[in-house]
C-alpha cells in the first residue's frame, strides 16, 4: 500500500515538476525574448534603404544633416477573408486593390513626395474566425511587417487584426464597418468607409427626404435586420433616426441563414408599416425579396440598409424581378460623376467583367487615402515618413476633397478628414436602387437620367 | 424589442406558414430517414445533398432557362446515380462500422462537398431569378405564398408516393425487409447490397427534390448544408422510425414551432425553440415520437 | 439442510403476450452447486435475468441472503453478492484480460492496484497462463472467454454465480477443464453456483441437485441421476408422444 | 510478485518521463519557433485544439460517448471568464475556474436527463449538437449580437492580457499536460476501468456492478471542466467575446480529430490534432487562397481516407511502434 | 435412390477464425426428410447457414441439384430452388403478415408461381389468411412460426431447411408444426433438412438423420434406427 500511495505521490510530484518546467522555460524565454524587442523590422527596412537607393532623390538632398531614407518600396497589407463564408467580399476586395495599387504605382507614379516609391500590396487570408485572423496578421508581420494594413471586412477580425497592428504601431485603416471599433482607444486605427450606424440613417433620410419630396406622410415603419453585429448596429442607427422623428417602429431580428421567412413577412403584414427598413445580409435578401413579393406585401417603400443586399449584381441575379425598387444604403458611389470614380469604375469592369461593388468601393477610396497620407507623411515629416505615429500624423492632418485628391473624388461624400478617433468626420453613403434590373445611385444625387421611383408603383396608395 | 401583441388572424395566417414549411422539412428529412432506417447509416451529409441539389437546379434553370421546380425532372435522376457512386465509394466501406467512424467519414464527406461548392461558385449566394410561383393566393385573411404551397403539395404528394413505394411495391417490401432484418432478407433472395445501394440513391434523389422546391423561393449557398443537416436529423431523431407518417408529423411539429416561436417571440429565438424540443422529446420519448425498433 | 441463499418465490415475467417465467418457485443452498435445466425456450435465461436484475419481474419476490433484491438495478444486485456470465460471451474488446478482470474487482476496492492483484490472483488460481494476460478481449479463443467471463465474476467478490450456458461450444476435454475449475472456485471461494445448461454431460456431472424448468415452470427436481430418469423430464426433452 | 509489481511502477515511469520529456519539448517550441509571433501563435492555436481533443478523449475516448458538445463547454468557460473580466475586473486566474464550474454545471444539468433516460449513440450526438446552439441562442437573448473586446489591464500578469503569445503558448500548453495527465490518471484509475467497461459493453459492465449512468456523468462533469477551463485560457488569447464563440462546427471537429486519432488513446487524439490543425492552417495559407475552400477539401479527404482505410486511426501507428519497442524489450527482459 | 439435391462434400466452416465444422458430409434426397440432430453448439445452425453461404467456408464444396454453389452469394441460391427458415423464426415484425408473405416471393421463379403458392400456403395455414392484414409483430409465438416457414415456403423451393422449427413453442404447437413438416413433404412434395433439438419428434418424421457433435458428424443413418441407439441416447443424457 505505502509503496503504491509513494508511486502517486511520485506522480503528482513529476506533474508538478514538469509544469514548472515549463514555467521556467517560459518564464526565462520570455524575458528574454522581451529583451530584444522587434529589431528586425528596422533592420530588413533599412536593408531596403540602402539596396534601392534611387538616384534621383539622393542628388536632391542637399544637407547632410537629415538624409530622407531612400524609399524605392513601401508594403501595403492586405488582411481579408479569402477563403470560407465571407470570402466574398474578401477576394473582391483582394481584386480591387491590385487594381488601385495598380493605378497608383504606374498611372500616379508611385507615391511623388517620396520620389516615386512604389507600393507594393501583401495579402494575407483572415479566414473566417478572429484567432485565423489573428494568425493572418501575425503571418504578414513577421513576414512583411508593413507599415500600413487594410482589413479585415468582419468586424470580430477587425478587431483581432488591431490587437495586432496596435502593438506593432502598425497603421489599421479599417474596413469593417462595425461602430464599436472606433470606441476601443486604439490609437492607429483609421476608417474612411462609413460606419455601420450611419447607414441605418442613411437610409431612413433618404425615405423620409423621398416622401417630403412626392407629399407623403410616414407614421409606422418596420426594422428588420438579420442579427450579426453589423447588422443590428445599422439597425441601431435606423431606430434612433426614426425615433427623432418620432414615427412608430418595431425591429425584428433574425439570423441570416434562415430558412423560410414567410412567417417574418406575415407578422410584418399585420403590422402594415408604410415602410419597411431592412438590414439584410446576402443569402436572406434573396429569400426576403422573393417572400415580400410573394406574400403581395405592398407597403409604400422597403428600403435596404447595410452595404450588401438588394442591389447588389449578384442579388439581382439571384432574385430577379422581386428586387425591383428596392434600395440600399452603399459605402461606395460607383456613380458619382467626378473623373477618377468613372475611371476606376470603368477599369475596374474592363478588367473583371463587373460592376465594383461595396466591397470594392471601400477598397478604392481607403488605399487612394493611404496614398494621401503616405505623400503628407512624407512632406510633414521627411525624417522618417514611415514611423507609425508620424503616419497617424499625417492621416490626421488629411483634409481631402473633390478637389485636392482623388480618394474623394471616390468617395460618397467627396469630403474626408479624420477626426481623432479614426473616424471619417464627413462620412455618408449613397442610396442605390434597382431600377429595370439595373442598380442605380439615386441618392444623394441621382445619376444622370435616372429618376428614384418612389413610392414603390406596387403600393395601393401609389395610384390613388 | 417590442414585444407585438399577437392578433389571431396572424397566428392562423402563421401556423399556416409553418405547416407548409414543416412539410418541405419532412420532404428534406424523408430522404435521411430512409437512408438511416434501412441501412443504419448516420450520415451527417445529408444537409449537404441539399446544398449540391440546389446548386445543380441553379445551374440546370439558369442555363435552359427552366422553371426551377421542374428541374427535378432532371436533378433527381443525376442525384439517383450521384447517390448509388457515394454509396459505392464511401458509404459501403462504412456500413456496420462504428457510429463515431460513420459519422467522420461523412463529416468529411460534407467538408469536401461544401467546399467544392465553394471553389466552384464562391460563396455569393445563388438564386433563380425567375419562376412561375410569384403571385400570393389569399384565402379569406390567409395569404399563402405560391411557391410554399406547391413545394407543400408537393412535398406531400412526394412523401405519399414513398409510403406508397414502401408499402405497396415489390421493391418497397424488399427494403422494409431488409430494414428488419438484413439477414433474413438475404435469405428470401433479396440482393441487400442492391436494395442499399438503390435505398442511398433515392435517399439522395429526395434532396434533389426538396433542393429544387427550396429554389423557388430560396438561393443556393455553399454553406445551405449546416440549415437542414441538423434540422433533418432532428426530424428523424423526433419521428423515430415510424416510417413515412412519423417523419411527416415531426416536419410539421417543428415547422409550426418554428412559426409559433417567430410569431411570439422572435426569429432569433427561432432555433432555441426547436432545439429545445428536441431535447424534451428526446428525454421523455427516447425512442421518438413515433416509436423505434 | 442448510439455510437457504437464494430462493425465488412465485415469480412471473411476461413479454407481450408471452409468459416466460410463469409462477416459478426455487430454493438456492449454500455452497451447492445447482443446475438448472430445460429446453431452450423455458425460460432459464429469463429468470436468470430477473435474478440479476436486468428484467423485474411482474409476480413475485426474490429473496437473497434474507433480503428482498426483487427490481433492484443490476449494479446494486452485484453488490448484493450476485455475480453472473453470460451464454453468449460479452467480452470487452478493447480491454486486455487482466484489464477485465479487475473492472469486475474494483466493485470491493477504490485502488486500482489492489484490485490488479486481486485480479492476477483469480487468473493464477483459474489457470489462465500469465503470458495471455495482456491479449485483448478480442484476441483470446472460446474457452479463454469463458474463463475471463468467470474470472470477471469471481472478481467481484459474490457470495452467488450464475452460469449461463458456461459449456455451449466448448470441446469435451475443454468443459472438463472448466467443470475442474468450477468446482476448484467453489471450494476455494466458499461460492454458491447456479449453472444453466444445455449440455447434459456437463451439468449433470457437475451438479449436485437438478432443476428443471419447462415452459416457464419447474417440472422436477432432484439428484442428477433422478431427474435423468424422470419420464417427464425426458419427455421434455425428446419430446411428447405424436398424437 | 515483486517482479510484476517493478513492472507496473516501470510503466507508470514509462508514461511519467514521456510526459515530461512532452513538456520539455513543448516548453522549447517557442525557442525553435524563435519567438516568431506567427508560429507561437499558431503552435498556441495548436496547443488549444491539441487541449479540447485531449479532453474530449475522456467522454468520447474513455467513456465512448460522441459528444459533439466540446464547443459548448469551451465558449461557456470562456464567456464566463471574459465576461467577468471586462465586466467587472475580476482576475481570470479566479475566472477560468468560475467559467469552468459553469460548464460542469450545465454538463451536469444536461447530463443527468439524458444518461437517466438512456440516450445514446447517434441521439446523444444530435442533443449535444443541439446543446450548441441552443447556449448559443441562449447568449444571443442575453447579449445580443454586440462583441466586448477585453481591454489592456495592468498588471498583466494579473489580468492575462499579455502583448505576447508566449505566455498563452505555455498556458496552453501546460492545460495540455494537465489534461493528458487528467487522462492518464483516469486510464489508471477506477473510473478509466469502469469507463472501458461501460464502452465496451454497458449491459456487461452493469451486470460487474457499474452504475453507469454515474460514471458516464463523471466522465462528462470532467470533460466540461478541462474544456471550461481551455476557454477561459483561449478568451484571454483572443479577447473576443460573441455569440458565435458557440460554435456547433468547432464541436463536430473535435470529435473527428479525437476519432481520427483513434478512440481512447491520449497520444493518438493529440498527435490527430498536432496534425491535422497544422495541415489545415498550412493548407489554407498555401492553396485555401488561390481556390477557396480547396484546404478544407483535402481535409475532408484525409479524413474520409482515414474513416474508410484506417478506422482505428493514428492510435494503431503509435500502437504498432509501442509494440516493436516493447517486444523488444521483452526480448531483453 | 432418388436425385441427390443437396451435397455437402468435406466443408470446413466457421466464423472468420472461429472453426466450427470440421469435415462435414451430408447429403439429402428429392423427397426425403433428413434430420439434424445434436446437442448445443454442436454447429447444426452453422450447418445450415453454411449451404446458404452465410458463414466462412474454408474447405469443400455445396452441391445444389448437382451444381457447384460454393462461391453464390446467399440472396442467389434462393432463386436456385433452396430456402432456410431461420432459427427464432424471424419473421419481419414490421410487415404484415402478407407483406410477409409478398418478401418471401421476391425471386423471378416464386413470382411466377406467386398466386399458386400462396393458394397453398394458405391452404396449409387458414390461420394466416385470416390475419393477412395484420402486423406480424403481434403474432403468437406458433403463428410466427407457421408464417416463417410459409414465408419460405413462398420462394418455392425445392429443398427447405427449418432451423429449430419448435423453439420456444408450447407442447400442442410443436406436434402440430411435425405435423406440417410432415404434410409439406407429403402434399407439396417438398424435400426438408430439419434441424431440432425435439430429437424424438425429429427421428419419428425423418427418414435419415445426421448426428453432429463438436462440428462432425459422429452418427449417421435410418431414423428409426437411430431413434433407439443408445449412443444418441447418451449424446443427450450422458449417465
Amino acid at each position: 500500500m505505502s509503496l503504491l500511495t509513494e508511486a502517486q505521490t511520485k506522480t503528482t510530484a513529476i506533474i508538478i515538476v514538469s509544469v514548472v518546467i515549463i514555467a521556467i522555460i517560459a518564464g526565462v524565454a520570455v524575458y528574454y525574448a522581451s529583451q530584444k524587442p522587434a529589431q528586425t523590422v528596422t533592420v530588413t527596412q533599412t536593408q531596403t534603404v540602402t539596396k534601392t537607393a534611387s538616384p534621383t532623390t539622393t542628388t536632391t538632398s542637399p544637407t547632410k544633416t537629415v538624409t530622407p531614407p531612400k524609399i524605392k518600396e513601401i508594403k501595403i497589407g492586405l488582411i481579408e477573408p479569402l477563403t470560407g463564408a465571407h470570402a466574398v467580399f474578401g477576394q473582391e476586395a483582394k481584386e480591387a486593390a491590385e487594381l488601385i495599387i495598380n493605378v497608383i504605382n504606374n498611372e500616379l507614379g508611385g507615391i511623388k513626395n517620396l520620389g516615386g516609391a512604389k507600393l507594393k500590396l501583401v495579402v494575407a487570408d483572415a479566414g473566417e474566425t478572429p484567432e485565423q485572423a489573428k494568425l493572418a496578421a501575425e503571418k504578414l508581420v513577421a513576414q512583411e511587417h508593413p507599415p500600413i494594413i487594410i482589413g479585415a471586412y468582419i468586424s470580430r477580425m477587425t478587431a483581432a487584426v488591431a490587437e495586432v497592428t496596435e502593438r506593432e504601431k502598425i497603421i489599421l485603416v479599417m474596413d469593417g464597418l462595425v461602430d464599436s471599433l472606433t470606441e476601443q482607444g486604439w490609437k492607429y486605427v483609421f476608417r474612411v468607409a462609413p460606419k455601420a450606424s450611419a447607414h441605418g440613417k442613411s437610409a431612413v433620410d433618404f425615405v423620409l427626404d423621398m416622401a417630403k419630396k412626392k407629399n407623403l406622410t410616414i407614421k409606422k415603419a418596420a426594422v428588420i435586420h438579420e442579427d450579426s453585429i453589423f447588422g443590428t448596429y445599422v439597425a441601431q442607427g435606423a431606430e434612433k433616426e426614426l425615433a427623432k422623428y418620432g414615427i412608430d417602429y418595431i425591429v425584428e431580428a433574425y439570423p441570416y441563414d434562415i430558412s423560410d421567412v414567410t412567417p417574418i413577412v406575415s407578422k410584418l403584414m399585420d403590422y402594415n408599416p408604410d415602410i419597411v427598413i431592412s438590414v439584410p445580409y446576402f443569402h436572406d435578401a434573396v429569400l426576403l425579396a422573393k417572400t415580400i413579393k410573394e406574400m403581395g406585401f405592398h407597403p409604400m417603400f422597403i428600403a435596404g440598409a447595410g452595404g450588401c443586399g438588394y442591389t447588389d449584381p449578384d442579388s439581382i441575379k439571384a432574385a430577379g424581378e422581386a428586387v425591383e425598387w428596392y434600395t440600399n444604403t452603399y459605402s461606395y458611389n460607383p456613380a458619382r460623376p467626378t473623373e477618377w470614380n468613372k475611371k476606376i469604375v470603368k477599369m475596374f469592369e474592363d478588367k473583371y467583367g463587373k460592376l465594383p461593388t461595396e466591397a470594392a468601393g471601400i477598397i478604392f477610396y481607403s488605399l487612394m487615402t493611404v496614398k494621401e497620407a503616405l505623400e503628407k507623411a512624407a512632406v510633414l515629416h521627411p525624417e522618417d515618413p514611415l514611423n507609425p505615429d508620424n503616419l497617424r500624423d499625417a492621416f490626421l492632418s488629411l483634409d481631402l476633397t473633390d478637389n485636392n485628391s482623388i480618394a474623394a473624388q471616390l468617395y460618397p461624400t467627396g469630403h474626408i478628414k479624420f477626426a481623432p478617433n479614426g473616424d471619417n468626420i464627413y462620412a455618408g453613403t449613397a442610396v442605390i436602387q434597382v431600377i429595370n434590373g439595373k442598380p442605380h445611385v439615386v441618392w444623394p444625387d441621382p445619376e444622370p437620367g435616372i429618376q428614384p421611383v418612389f413610392p414603390r408603383p406596387d403600393w395601393p396608395g401609389a395610384k390613388g | 424589442m417590442q414585444v407585438i401583441s399577437v392578433d389571431p388572424s396572424l397566428l392562423v395566417q402563421n401556423l399556416v406558414n409553418g405547416v407548409f414549411t414543416g412539410l418541405l422539412y419532412s420532404l428534406v428529412a424523408l430522404g435521411l430517414a430512409l437512408i438511416f432506417g434501412v441501412m443504419d447509416i448516420i450520415n451527417f451529409a445529408h444537409g449537404d445533398f441539399v446544398m449540391v441539389g440546389a446548386y445543380l437546379t441553379y445551374v440546370i434553370a439558369t442555363t435552359f432557362m427552366i422553371e426551377p421546380s421542374l428541374t427535378a425532372f432532371i436533378t433527381m435522376p443525376i442525384f439517383f446515380l450521384l447517390g448509388i457512386v457515394i454509396y459505392k465509394l464511401i458509404i459501403e466501406e462504412v456500413l456496420g462500422a462504428e457510429p463515431l467512424i460513420q459519422i467522420a467519414v461523412t463529416v468529411g464527406l460534407l467538408m469536401v462537398l461544401r467546399n467544392l461548392a465553394l471553389m466552384i461558385f464562391h460563396a455569393e449566394p445563388r438564386g433563380v431569378p425567375f419562376t412561375i410561383f410569384t403571385q400570393p393566393i389569399v384565402i379569406g385573411p390567409i395569404t399563402i405564398a405560391s411557391s410554399r404551397l406547391a413545394a407543400g403539395i408537393v412535398s406531400l404528394v412526394a412523401l405519399w408516393l414513398i409510403h406508397v413505394l414502401l408499402t405497396k411495391t415489390k421493391w418497397g417490401i424488399a427494403v422494409r425487409a431488409t430494414a428488419d432484418d438484413r439477414e433474413v432478407a438475404e435469405l428470401m433472395g433479396i440482393n441487400v447490397k442492391r436494395v442499399y445501394a438503390v435505398t442511398f440513391g433515392l435517399g439522395t434523389a429526395l434532396t434533389a427534390l426538396a433542393a429544387a422546391l427550396i429554389m423557388t423561393f430560396s438561393r443556393a449557398d455553399p454553406y445551405l448544408g449546416l440549415l437542414y443537416g441538423l434540422l433533418s436529423w432532428v426530424i428523424v431523431a423526433m419521428g423515430g422510425l415510424g416510417g413515412v407518417i412519423g417523419v411527416l408529423f415531426s416536419g410539421l411539429i417543428i415547422g409550426v414551432i418554428e412559426a409559433l416561436g417567430i410569431t411570439f417571440v422572435g426569429a432569433g429565438a427561432r432555433e432555441l425553440f426547436i432545439y429545445l424540443t428536441f431535447f424534451f422529446v428526446l428525454w421523455f420519448r427516447p425512442r421518438g415520437l413515433f416509436g423505434r425498433r | 439442510m442448510p439455510n437457504p441463499i437464494l430462493r425465488v418465490e412465485d415469480v412471473v415475467k411476461r413479454f407481450g403476450g408471452i409468459i416466460a417465467v410463469n409462477h416459478m418457485s426455487m430454493e438456492v443452498y449454500e455452497n451447492e452447486i445447482l443446475g438448472l435445466i430445460g429446453p431452450n425456450g423455458a425460460g432459464k435465461t429469463t429468470l436468470f435475468n430477473c435474478i440479476t436484475g436486468v428484467y423485474k419481474p411482474e409476480e413475485g419476490k426474490i429473496i437473497f441472503r434474507n433480503e428482498d433484491i426483487t427490481g433492484l438495478p443490476p449494479h446494486v444486485i452485484i453488490q448484493k453478492g450476485i455475480a453472473r456470465t453470460w451464454q453468449k460471451v460479452r467480452p470487452f474488446k478493447k480491454l486486455t484480460i487482466l484489464e477485465a478482470v479487475t473492472v469486475g474487482a474494483l466493485l470491493r476496492t477504490p485502488d486500482v492496484d489492489e484490485a490488479k492483484e486481486t485480479a492476477k490472483e483469480i487468473l493464477e488460481f483459474i489457470g489462465i497462463e500469465k503470458n495471455r494476460w495482456n491479449r485483448l478481449g478480442s484476441e483470446i479463443t472460446l474457452i479463454e472467454h469463458k474463463l475471463v467471463d468467470l474470472a470477471r465474476a469471481l472478481a467481484t467478490r459474490p457470495k452467488l454465480i450464475l452460469l449461463d450456458e458456461v459449456a455451449a461450444g466448448l470441446r469435451p476435454h475443454e468443459m472438463d477443464e472448466l467443470a475442474k475449475v468450477l468446482l476448484k472456485v467453489r471450494e476455494e471461494y466458499k461460492l454458491t453456483l447456479i449453472v444453466v445448461e444445455h449440455v447434459m454431460r456437463f451439468v449433470m456431472g457437475l451438479s449436485e441437485r437438478i432443476i428443471v424448468m419447462h415452459e416457464g415452470k419447474k417440472i422436477a427436481e432432484g439428484k442428477p441421476e433422478e431427474v435423468a430418469n424422470n419420464p417427464r423430464v425426458v419427455e421434455a426433452y425428446l419430446g411428447t408422444k405424436p398424437l | 510478485m515483486p517482479g510484476t509489481l517493478s513492472k507496473k511502477l516501470a510503466l507508470t515511469k514509462e508514461r511519467l518521463y514521456s510526459l515530461v520529456g512532452l513538456a520539455i519539448i513543448l516548453a522549447l517550441v517557442p525557442v525553435f519557433l524563435g519567438f516568431n509571433f506567427y508560429y507561437v501563435l499558431l503552435a498556441a492555436d495548436v496547443m488549444l485544439a491539441a487541449s479540447l481533443v485531449a479532453a474530449w478523449n475522456i467522454i468520447g475516448g474513455y467513456a465512448g460517448q460522441l459528444d459533439l458538445a466540446a464547443s459548448a463547454y469551451m465558449a461557456l468557460g470562456a464567456v464566463v471568464t471574459g465576461h467577468l473580466l471586462a465586466n467587472f475586473g475580476l482576475t481570470p486566474w479566479i475566472g477560468m475556474f468560475i467559467g469552468a464550474g459553469s460548464a460542469v454545471a450545465v454538463a451536469a444539468l444536461v447530463g443527468y436527463p439524458t444518461f437517466r433516460f438512456g440516450i445514446k449513440e447517434v441521439w446523444y450526438a444530435l442533443l449535444t449538437s443541439a446543446l450548441v446552439v441552443i447556449m448559443m441562442r441562449i447568449y444571443y437573448l442575453i447579449y445580443g449580437s454586440f462583441e466586448t473586446y477585453i481591454p489592456h489591464m495592468e498588471p498583466e500578469w494579473l489580468y492575462l492580457t499579455f502583448r505576447r503569445y508566449e505566455v498563452y503558448y505555455y498556458m496552453l500548453a501546460a492545460m495540455l499536460v494537465i489534461i493528458i495527465w487528467v487522462n492518464l490518471k483516469i486510464k489508471d484509475s477506477k473510473l478509466g476501468y469502469y469507463l472501458a467497461a461501460i464502452r465496451e459493453d454497458e449491459l456487461a459492465a452493469e451486470a460487474l456492478g457499474i452504475d453507469v449512468r454515474r460514471y458516464k456523468l463523471y466522465a462528462l462533469m470532467i470533460y466540461a471542466l478541462l474544456a471550461g477551463l481551455v476557454g477561459g485560457i483561449y478568451i484571454t488569447l483572443t479577447g473576443i467575446l460573441s455569440f458565435r464563440l458557440f460554435d456547433p462546427w468547432l464541436g463536430i471537429v473535435v470529435a473527428v480529430m479525437g476519432i481520427v486519432g483513434g478512440l481512447g488513446s491520449i497520444s493518438g487524439a493529440v498527435l490527430s490534432a498536432v496534425i491535422l490543425r497544422s495541415i489545415e492552417e498550412y493548407l489554407r495559407g498555401t492553396i485555401g487562397a488561390t481556390y477557396p475552400g480547396s484546404h478544407l477539401l483535402v481535409y475532408g479527404l484525409i479524413i474520409i481516407l482515414v474513416g474508410v482505410l484506417k478506422p482505428e486511426g493514428l492510435a494503431s501507428f503509435i500502437d504498432y511502434f509501442k509494440k516493436k519497442i516493447t517486444r523488444r524489450g521483452e526480448e531483453v527482459g | 435412390m432418388a436425385r441427390e439435391v443437396l451435397v455437402l462434400d468435406k466443408i470446413n466452416a466457421g466464423y472468420g477464425e472461429f472453426h466450427v465444422l470440421f469435415d462435414v458430409n451430408l447429403k439429402v434426397h428429392e423427397g426425403e426428410i433428413v434430420a439434424l440432430v445434436g446437442p448445443n453448439g454442436a454447429g447444426k445452425t452453422t450447418t445450415l447457414r453454411t449451404i446458404m453461404g452465410m458463414t466462412t467456408l474454408y474447405s469443400g464444396k455445396v452441391l445444389l441439384n448437382g451444381n457447384d454453389v460454393t462461391k453464390i452469394p446467399t440472396h442467389k441460391r434462393i432463386e436456385l430452388g433452396i430456402t432456410m427458415v431461420p432459427e427464432g423464426r424471424r419473421i419481419f415484425k414490421t410487415l404484415t403478415v402478407y407483406e410477409n408473405l409478398l418478401a418471401g416471393a421476391l425471386t423471378k421463379k416464386a413470382q411466377q408461381k406467386f398466386q399458386e403458392n400462396l393458394e397453398l400456403v394458405f391452404n396449409f395455414f387458414p390461420k394466416l389468411k385470416e390475419r393477412r392484414n395484420q402486423i406480424a409483430g403481434t403474432l403468437s409465438g406458433g403463428e410466427a412460426q407457421m408464417l416463417a416457414i410459409a414465408r419460405a415456403l413462398m420462394a418455392d423451393p425445392d429443398i427447405l431447411l427449418l432451423d429449430e422449427p419448435s423453439l420456444g413453442l408450447a407442447p400442442k404447437i410443436v406436434i402440430q408444426v411435425f405435423d406440417i413438416v410432415k404434410k409439406l413433404r407429403e402434399e407439396a412434395g417438398k424435400t426438408i433438412l430439419l434441424v431440432e433439438q425435439h430429437v424424438k419428434h425429429s427421428l419419428e418424421v425423418a427418414d435419415r438423420a445426421y448426428v453432429l457433435e463438436q462440428g462432425k458428424i459422429v452418427l449417421e443413418g435410418e431414423a428409426r434406427k437411430l431413434l433407439t441407439d443408445e449412443r444418441l441416447r447418451k449424446a443427450y443424457l450422458i449417465l
